[in-house]
């Protein structure tokens, strides 16, 4: 089995969402239990490929080779490493907390939901396993439909256009990253006489530097809308305030990723050259994303666009440590992923709890709850904890470790960057106290429910990741150290391959960096 | 101060944090289900931390000086050439705060169960307060600098939920809320501090164990270690309540009084101290770091105690004089007295905790008032309580024999010793206004008429035992405590310092005579009593001078009684423009400029549609006009290519 | 003593069996007056068999009268995707020749006809020899468009595509007589080596440029694509999608055979031309479907934005352009056909439901037909798994390759613009509640089996796009 | 030819030209249409294409002038209104049309052919030649062109029929 | 001496003048009939074409023209009829229904 692991764990949402289409669509409870099965299903398969991974190695293991396309060399390619290995649990973790979480949310079309769900997981799933370029867009564009009938079908008021303009801004992206995937690979396909869109072939392809610069561009302009990076990042809040709220959830907890994971995974090693011209101006978005972030944040009315926005500067974080481009600050920038993952994951999910109750997420309309709502409150805390960074939490690990990275190639991104923690705990506590202290001014919450046991279930394990992962990043950061060195092994090659004058140039910038 | 001596493993240093985690993990699990049980459990843990820690504290003593007990528990982050271990270090420091924490610890915890007795969220204090203990000693015990910042930001957590304990009042949460903030603006410089240092450590051995980077201290660049320091210094000027970030401790009154007993007088706040003592070796490479501290912290000393002798609430006036010790404390690193300032931290953690469990025991008794004015002649009604306040007072006040006029004389002398005339003569002063506001509120809380509204009138009585025990075993620490450091010369002489020598090194200013060893008492001393006779004139003989005073004075007293307004300051300058560009951000650039060009572009290309399909006259000869229209610019592009 | 050119049998094949299928519908209704269920059967037997016939010629070289007519991949996969084209319209009229009051011996004669221009027009390396088939092609479907009689608008359409029509024509033969005159002959291979060797001649310039005017008509090509959105929207849809997809292709057959085959020298001298009309035919095609109301004129409009980034293709020029520009049309069949096929599905006589507006609703309720437009609103946006996307993929590709990268940009550029009215259809089928209830009719088998097929083709071709089989 | 007899006969020629193009009532325009096609046929014979020119006379002029002829009795009954498109319409399409015809019959012949272009051939545009040419290079153009009448009739049958009650 | 360019010129001239009348009439008999001359300009060029060339294929071409251009107007002839039975007119100003 372990052979075709890969393959099992893309494709059995996929399956399940097939499947799902044959239940009867008023055996509501059926499609209910059907859908969570099927959602464990790629998780015990995801388990099963931690349990057989090879941590020493930096290399792509599991890695299933299948022609596909012969005329342009396309191939069915997954691999796994120490870097998408994470981002997959992720995934194939929240999913079922996300079916879970939807059991009392989606009462119509639940048929439909779960099935637009399973199918978004596959789509996710394959991007981060993908090392066919071609592959990989595939599953990039596939995940864009069901997100979108997500948002539009089941999402709040204004759906329609948060969905159209979802859609809409990512294609904007994506299109053109396929114009430079297609020039890269023909590119590549012109020096070697063979057309391949296998990844780890076209780490070796030699371009020049105004080439790879605009190919850069074409790569991180879909990453970085996905990411969302400032300025790109307008679609999010709209997003992620119509979206139902498992579809919030995904989108947060592990869509965003994908750009992030893409800087990683392609633009950063597939052209090196760029990145001297390329990385002061991420590090600068970076850090306005970071404060800008957190400020617009600190002002919103609605906890989700709240959220949304707080995702802005945490991702902010992330690109920061990518952008360092050293080995610290990668291995935090991936740990922060999965931080962010999990604790804005849980962030939408605890805010869909009380939606769900009161239908509103003004936080004006709030004040108090904690009375009424101790468990709640108690996770609730320990999610804002974890997301504004306190040590112990998940949260600081990422945060400190891309500090350090980012302190090494520029200490002045380090100094304005470290004003984020700041004015990230200024917005969580300010949202925090706003909704859960003071006195209970508004009638409408007395008697508000504690969790359920559904609920309990849902976060829970969420909130046991946060924690164990804060005191414990260990075996984490270890199986992510080969594959970020192999990276980063990379881009030094590529360094040393490159005219003199930009090495020259590069050592100046890093000298003025203060 | 060399490195480290005999390194001696120690397998359940981890039990000292560990009981209270235990305790946090219990109380909050079973929560009301424990019923009247916590009020066992909760202490338990401390006073079972308390006697783990005495027993190492006998096994490091027992293994002679130079000794440090550790325990490797596990590597939590390793990045590249970066780790960060859990590891437990005990060595005389590490105890002496272990000691304090576990055991003022106890006797709050004993005292809390009183003092909380009826409040129905009983479980959730006692389990932020066991949470609270644990930080806290992780924080003393933490090895690495990174453990030893958990802690740190644990503490400033439980602090942060325990000064908002009672959220349902907006401003409790909002004080809370704020401490947390300005410790994150301290915190924010403490985590700089820790990256340049780790950088400039070189790749190699990119990790903050104490005791390898007292080795490598002394290879560092100059520079780097000033800056590091000063930004290690900015983080402790948010814990420990320094200018100018002082400003949360006032508002973390809110809390419950143990709570500010606990946390915002005796342990928490001391952890900036605390840390600078940690790290003595580098700050000691810091000349410009120690003069910064020592000048930041005096001005504080002073600073704070202006402010407490206009203050009417009782808490606040402690607050602001915990603020000015903890000045005290920091001139003394900063002077070089690094022990001083320990010893004075432990000295203040008894007598202040004592202060403040009295005004809560007072506060108990007049059910919930606070203001001084409308207390008084509570002597009679409570009697160990205003017997153990009294000690406690003249502790502060530094009147002879006492704790605090052990520590503090120290401080003072070491102060003048190490050529810090300035340093020294500010301190005298702040310790005449710090006698003169201790006097003003014992005199205006247990002397004269009881002045308290009529529905509090009935209810003077003397707490419970379980509140009055913990008094008196913190009114004889506060009364002895002070013995363990005497003057060079007399009796047992430091003995405090040498025992701390180990690690913060002894002190390195001049040896001064006795004569003038001498003197300098007399001045503190004289300027003590002075303040108490300024009190006693103005509270008990001439009452009504206070008023006239203030009213004579009424410019400086409107400053004094607004706290310099630093805090409205800050709104002004700081929270309200950062809001108002934040809403701008949103406003104006977000929804604006950039989803405005988004939206605007869409509009853009649907208004054009509309525009152009107009051209779609539905008239075929228009279709043929287009057409022709076409051909005939076809041949003339192709024309006019083929020429050119 | 005049000796005949060798026919070419197998040349001539497709077409031969296409015109005798045409005669033999009308020889049936003639004397036999089936129902029009039965032609229908008739009709889809005969395209049928022929295209097993034309599946036989895979891989089979040849040419026919004396070169004129030619086999090769280019004209069999042409003469498959056309045949395959009239099955599924035939198919899709079979449930909707009632609903426009027409009876089928005829319309399925003039399809099949229609049908055999095609095959001819692809398979002709002769201009006089394209322009009778292009004649066929055109007079039956001219006739085809106005077969609803009585209908103000089929009429009105009919009567537009046939002035139009007529007037490229007129503009096509001009061409041919210009480079008649040029070279003294007709044959394509003759012309393109002429234009190599003098290449400044005003005459021949003039003539391959009245060319592409007459051909650009019939490709839709900005500026002469005007009659289109009328057109497709008067026109009963099943023959709307014969035009949408058969003459399109049959017409692009004619373009690769002229521009890409046999003239590749004006591509490569003269790119910037097909540039600018690549570029000007997909921007506004796009542009203004992104205002259009009725679904039959947006996806007209979609059809001219389609023509522009087929003529990215004919820019780039090169070995691989043929084999992608037909490979384009051939996903681009499918998911054409399917979306018509759903357009016929929504309505009913007398009520056509042509308002993007009258498909609220319908996604959920209707489950097949929803999904099926997904899969070709987002197979004509151009996103995977759909065909739409491997043929731009493969597109495109060449087009960078052949250094074409800003029109590409263009290209992908304007996908995103397709994507706003693409994806507004599925907003409106799946998230709008509907104003007033349209039903759907059930009990029409035939149409149902068109847009499934037309569906799991479009699937297929995305997921496993035969580029291989594409060496034209 | 010699320029005397061509270019009267070219004016005229352009002159019906025009007046199928401009003259407001159709009839009149059909007459003009017919005497063009007639001069076309002399310029053929002139231009050594005497079957064509014959053909020209009968089946243009003959058969396809009489179809238009009864169409436009069939369909005209009474007068339109204003025939003619205004002034601006006139000269912009005018225009257009003079830079084609400047296009096409001036630029484009300006290259190659000069006024000796003309090189007639024994035999040329006999019978013979034709039908040989017919027969060998345009045998399935010709063919083909029986499909297309039979479609133009079937056409023409289905849209003109009664319809169907 | 009168030369090949002056046919082609001619044949160009009355190309356009059809062209002219296709955009400027408003009857669509009118219309068809201009198509008709811009066929016959057609026709016209192939027969000098043919003649300079010495090659009998242009003339041959001509029949090809002419036999379409009887198609067309079958066609195009019952096509105005039908919209003339449709619609009650055949001003071409008026088939506008369809548009935008």
């Amino acid at each position: 089995m372990m052979e075709f692991v890969l393959s099992l764990v893309i494709f059995s949402p996929l399956l399940g969402a097939v499947v799902l289409l044959a239940v009867p669509g008023d055996n509501v409870a059926g499609i209910r239990r059907a859908a969570l099965a099927f959602s464990l299903l790629p998780f015990l398969f995801s388990l099963v490929l931690w349990s057989g991974f090879d941590a020493s190695r930096g290399d792509f293991q599991f890695v299933e080779n299948l022609p596909w396309l012969p005329r342009f060399g396309i191939r069915y390619i997954v691999g796994v490493d120490g870097i998408s290995l994470f981002l997959v649990l992720l995934t194939t973790f929240l999913t079922p907390l996300v079916v879970l979480s939807c059991w009392g949310d989606i009462e119509l079309r639940v048929k439909e939901f779960f099935f637009f769900l399973l199918m978004l997981e596959t789509g996710m799933l394959g991007a981060f396993l993908a090392l066919d370029l071609f592959l990989f867009y595939v599953f990039w564009e596939v995940m864009l439909v069901p997100m979108y009938f997500i948002i539009g079908v089941w999402g709040g008021p204004q759906r329609i256009y948060a969905a159209v303009k979802f859609v809409l801004y990512t294609m904007a992206g994506s299109l053109l990253m396929l114009v430079a995937i297609i020039y890269l690979a023909s590119v590549h396909a012109h020096a070697s006489g063979l057309w391949t869109f296998d990844l780890r072939e076209l780490y070796n392809s030699a371009l020049g530097a105004r080439e790879q610069l605009w190919l850069f561009t074409g790569f991180s302009l879909a990453f970085a809308i996905k990411v969302p990076l400032f300025p790109f990042h307008t679609w999010l809040p709209d997003a992620h305030v119509e979206a139902p709220t498992g579809g919030s959830v995904i989108l947060a907890g592990v869509l965003l990723k994908l750009g992030t994971y893409g800087f990683l995974r392609f633009a950063i090693p597939l052209f090196p050259a760029a990145l001297e011209v390329a990385s002061p101006v991420f590090v600068a978005l970076a850090l306005i994303g970071i404060i800008y972030g957190a400020a617009v944040a600190m002002v919103q009315p609605d906890l989700k666009k709240l959220v949304a926005y707080s995702s802005v500067s945490h991702l902010g974080f992330v690109m920061l440590g990518l952008f360092g481009l050293n080995q610290i600050g990668i291995e935090g920038a991936i740990y922060q992923m999965l931080n962010h993952g999990l604790s804005t994951g849980a962030l939408f999910l605890i805010v869909g709890v009380i939606y769900s109750r009161r239908h509103t997420r003004m936080i004006a309309d709030f004040g108090g709850l904690w009375r009424e709502v101790p468990i709640f409150a108690a996770i609730f805390m320990v999610v804002t904890l974890s997301s504004i960074g306190l040590p112990g939490l998940n949260g600081f690990v990422g945060e400190f470790l891309i500090l350090l990275g980012a302190f090494k190639s520029s200490r002045l991104a380090a100094v304005l960057a470290v004003s984020g923690i700041i004015l990230g705990a200024v917005y969580m506590l300010r949202m925090f106290q706003r909704v859960m202290f003071g006195p209970l001014t508004n009638p409408a919450n007395r008697g508000l429910g504690d969790l359920s046991v559904r609920e309990i279930l849902v976060l829970a394990p969420v909130v046991a990741m946060i924690v164990f992962m804060g005191v414990h990043p260990r075996p984490f950061l270890k199986v992510m150290e080969p594959a970020v060195s192999s990276t980063i092994e990379r881009l030094e090659v590529a360094r040393r391959r490159m005219e003199p004058r930009i090495a020259v140039a590069l050592e100046k910038r890093a000298e003025v960096a203060w | 101060m060399e490195g480290d001596g005999q390194i001696i493993p120690f397998e359940l240093l981890f039990l000292i944090p560990a009981f209270p985690l235990l305790g946090f993990v219990l109380v909050l699990g079973l929560r009301e289900r424990l019923g009247r049980a916590v009020s066992v459990i909760a202490p338990g843990v401390v006073g079972l931390a308390f006697l783990a820690a005495a027993a190492a504290f006998y096994r490091l003593v027992s293994a002679g000086p130079g000794a440090v007990l550790t325990q490797h528990l596990y590597t939590w982050i390793s990045a590249g050439d970066f780790s960060a271990n859990i590891t437990l270090r005990f060595d005389p420091l590490s105890a002496v705060m272990a000691l304090v924490v576990t055991g003022v610890g106890f006797l709050i915890h004993v005292y809390s169960a009183g003092y909380m007795g009826h409040d129905e969220c009983k479980p959730r204090y006692f389990a932020y307060l066991n949470l609270f203990t644990f930080a806290m000693l992780l924080l003393v015990l933490a090895d690495d600098l990174l453990l030893l910042f958990v802690g740190w930001e644990g503490v400033g957590l439980c602090s942060y939920l325990l000064i908002g304990f009672w959220f349902e009042k907006e401003e409790n949460a909002s004080a809370g809320k704020k401490a947390f903030i300005v410790n994150r603006v301290g915190d924010a410089g403490f985590v700089l501090g820790l990256l340049l240092l780790l950088w400039s450590l070189g790749a190699e051995r990119m990790s903050l164990g104490v005791g390898a980077l007292k080795e490598i201290a002394p290879s560092l660049d100059a520079g780097t270690v000033t800056v590091a320091t000063l930004l290690l210094f900015i983080g402790a000027t948010g814990k420990s309540a320094q200018l100018p970030l002082y400003v949360w401790l006032p508002d973390a009154m809110a809390g419950p009084t143990p709570v500010s007993a606990l946390i915002h007088a005796a342990t928490m706040v001391t952890a900036g101290i605390y840390m600078i003592a940690r790290l003595s070796f580098l700050f000691a490479l810091a000349p410009i770091t120690l003069a910064v501290v020592a000048w930041i912290g005096i001005s504080t000393a002073l600073f704070a105690a202006t402010i407490a002798v206009a203050q009417n609430d009782i808490k606040k006036v402690l607050a602001y004089s915990t603020i000015s010790q903890l000045g005290y404390m920091f001139a003394s690193l900063g002077v070089g007295a690094f022990s001083s300032g320990i010893f004075h931290l432990m000295t203040h953690a008894f007598f202040k905790a004592l202060l403040f469990l009295g005004a809560g025991s007072v506060i108990h008794a007049l059910g919930g008032e606070q203001d001084i004015r409308r207390m008084g002649g509570l002597r009679e009604y409570m009697p160990v309580t205003f017997w153990t306040f009294l000690i406690a007072t003249l502790a502060i006040s530094g009147m002879p024999l006492l704790s605090g006029f052990f520590s503090k004389d120290q401080i003072l002398e070491r102060a003048f010793a190490s050529g810090h005339i300035g340093i020294w003569a500010v301190g005298l002063a702040a310790a005449g206004l710090t006698a003169f506001y201790m006097f003003r509120l014992l005199f205006l809380t247990f002397f004269g008429e009881l002045r308290a509204a009529e529905q509090a009138r009935h209810h003077p009585h003397e707490s419970p035992p379980v509140m009055t025990v913990p008094l008196v075993a913190l009114g004889i620490l506060a009364a002895v405590g002070g013995y363990v450091g005497l003057p060079e010369g007399v009796g047992w002489g430091d003995k405090f310092g040498e025992f701390l020598h180990g690690v913060v090194g002894s002190f390195a200013g001049h040896h001064l005579a006795a004569g003038t060893q001498i003197l300098l008492t007399g001045c503190s001393i004289g300027v003590a009593l002075l303040g108490l006779v300024v009190a006693y004139f103005c509270y008990i003989v001439q009452p009504g001078l206070p008023a006239l005073v203030a009213y004579r004075l009424s410019g400086i007293y409107k400053v004094l009684a607004g706290k310099y307004f630093v805090d409205e300051a800050y709104d002004f300058l700081i929270v309200r423009p950062y809001f108002r560009l934040a809403n701008v951000a949103w406003r104006i650039f977000d929804v604006g400029i950039v989803d405005g060009a988004v939206n605007g572009a869409a509009t853009m290309v649907s208004v054009n549609s509309e525009l152009w399909r107009r051209l779609q006259t539905g008239r075929v000869q228009s279709y043929a006009f287009s057409f022709l229209g076409g051909a005939v610019v076809l041949l003339a592009a192709l024309y006019l290519a083929g020429r050119g | 003593m005049v000796t005949l050119p060798a026919i070419g049998w197998l040349a001539l094949l497709p077409g031969m069996l296409l015109v005798v299928l045409g005669l033999s519908v009308l020889a049936i209704d003639l004397f036999s007056r089936q129902d029009q269920e039965s032609l229908g059967w008739v009709t889809l037997l005969g395209l049928g068999v022929s295209a097993v016939a034309i599946a036989g010629l895979w891989g089979q070289q040849g040419n026919g009268f004396g070169g004129t007519l030619l086999l090769d991949r280019l004209s069999v996969v042409l003469a498959l995707l056309v045949v395959a084209t009239g099955a599924l319209v035939v198919l899709m009229s079979m449930n909707y020749l009632e609903t426009i009051e027409t009876s089928g011996g005829e319309f399925y004669a003039l399809v099949v006809f229609s049908l055999a221009g095609m095959v001819f027009m692809a398979a002709s390396s002769d201009l006089i020899l394209l322009f009778i088939a292009l004649e066929v092609m055109s007079l039956a479907v001219y006739v085809l468009t106005g077969i609803a009689r009585g209908s103000v608008r089929a009429t009105e359409a009919a009567m537009k595509y046939f002035l139009l029509g007529a007037f490229a024509t007129g503009f096509l033969l001009y061409g041919i007589a210009l480079l008649y005159g040029a070279t003294g002959s007709t044959r394509l291979d003759v012309i393109g080596e002429e234009l190599r060797r003098a290449a400044g001649d005003p005459l021949l310039l003039a003539g391959v440029c009245l060319l592409l005017v007459g051909l650009g008509f019939k490709i839709a090509a900005v500026p002469f694509h005007m009659w289109t959105p009328d057109v497709y929207e008067g026109a009963p849809t099943s023959v709307t999608a014969l035009m949408a997809v058969g003459v399109k292709a049959a017409a692009f057959a004619a373009v690769v055979r002229v521009f890409l085959q046999n003239l590749a020298f004006f591509g490569e001298s003269w790119w910037w031309v097909l540039w600018v009309l690549s570029a000007l035919t997909m921007t506004v095609g796009n542009v203004l479907a992104i205002s259009q109301r009725n679904i039959k004129r947006m996806l007209a409009y979609s059809s001219i934005a389609h023509a522009g980034y087929l003529l990215v293709g004919v820019a780039a020029g090169g070995p691989e352009a043929p084999s992608a520009v037909v490979f384009y049309l051939l996903a681009y069949a499918f998911m054409n056909l399917g979306a018509f096929g759903v357009v016929i599905a929504v309505g009913r006589k007398g009520e056509p439901n042509e308002g993007i507006d009258d498909y609220a609703g319908l996604g959920f309720r209707y489950p097949l037909i929803g999904a099926a437009m997904v899969a070709f609103m987002l197979s004509l946006t151009g996103m995977p798994p759909f065909a739409g996307f491997a043929a731009k993929f493969y597109l495109f590709s060449v087009a960078i390759e052949r250094g074409f990268v800003a029109l590409a940009v263009l290209g992908v550029l304007n996908s995103l613009v397709s994507a706003a009215y693409y994806i507004r259809v599925l907003v409106v089928m799946f998230m709008r509640e509907p104003e007033h209830e349209v039903r759907i009719l059930a009990g029409r088998p035939y149409l149902m089996t068109s847009i499934v097929a037309a569906a799991v083709l479009t699937l297929l071709i995305g997921v496993f796009p035969p580029f291989g089989g594409f060496k034209l | 030819m010699a320029a005397v007899v061509f270019f009267p006969l070219a004016a005229l020629l352009v002159i019906l030209a025009l007046t199928v193009v401009l003259h407001p009532d159709p009839v009149k325009s059909a007459l003009a249409l017919v005497g063009t096609l007639f001069l076309l046929a002399v310029f053929f014979v002139f231009l050594s294409a005497e079957v064509v020119a014959a053909l020209q006379v009968i089946v243009y002029a003959g058969a396809i002038m009489v179809l238009f002829l009864f169409v436009i009795m069939l369909l005209n009954p009474g007068a339109e209104r204003s025939e003619r498109r205004g002034p601006v319409a006139g000269t912009v399409v005018g225009g257009l049309a003079l830079v084609l015809a400047w296009q096409t019959g001036w630029l484009a012949a300006g290259g190659k052919i000069g006024a000796e272009g003309l090189r007639p051939e024994r035999g040329y545009g006999g019978v013979f030649a034709l039908a040989r040419s017919l027969f060998t290079d345009f045998l399935l153009p010709f063919e083909l062109t029986s499909v297309l009448l039979l479609v133009a009739i079937v056409g023409a049958v289905v849209l003109a029929k009664r319809r169907l009650s | 001496m009168v030369g090949l360019s002056h046919f082609v010129a001619l044949s160009a001239i009355l190309f356009a003048i059809g062209t002219a009348g296709v955009l400027l009439r408003r009857n669509v008999i009118v219309i068809f009939m201009s198509i008709e001359v811009m066929l016959n300009a057609v026709n016209l060029a192939f027969v000098s074409f043919a003649r300079s060339l010495g090659d009998a294929q242009g003339q041959v071409i001509v029949f090809f023209v002419m036999t379409v251009a009887a198609a067309e107007a079958a066609v195009g002839l019952a096509i105005i009829m039908a919209a003339f039975r449709a619609r009650q007119t055949v001003d071409v100003d008026e088939m506008n229904r369809l548009r935008w």
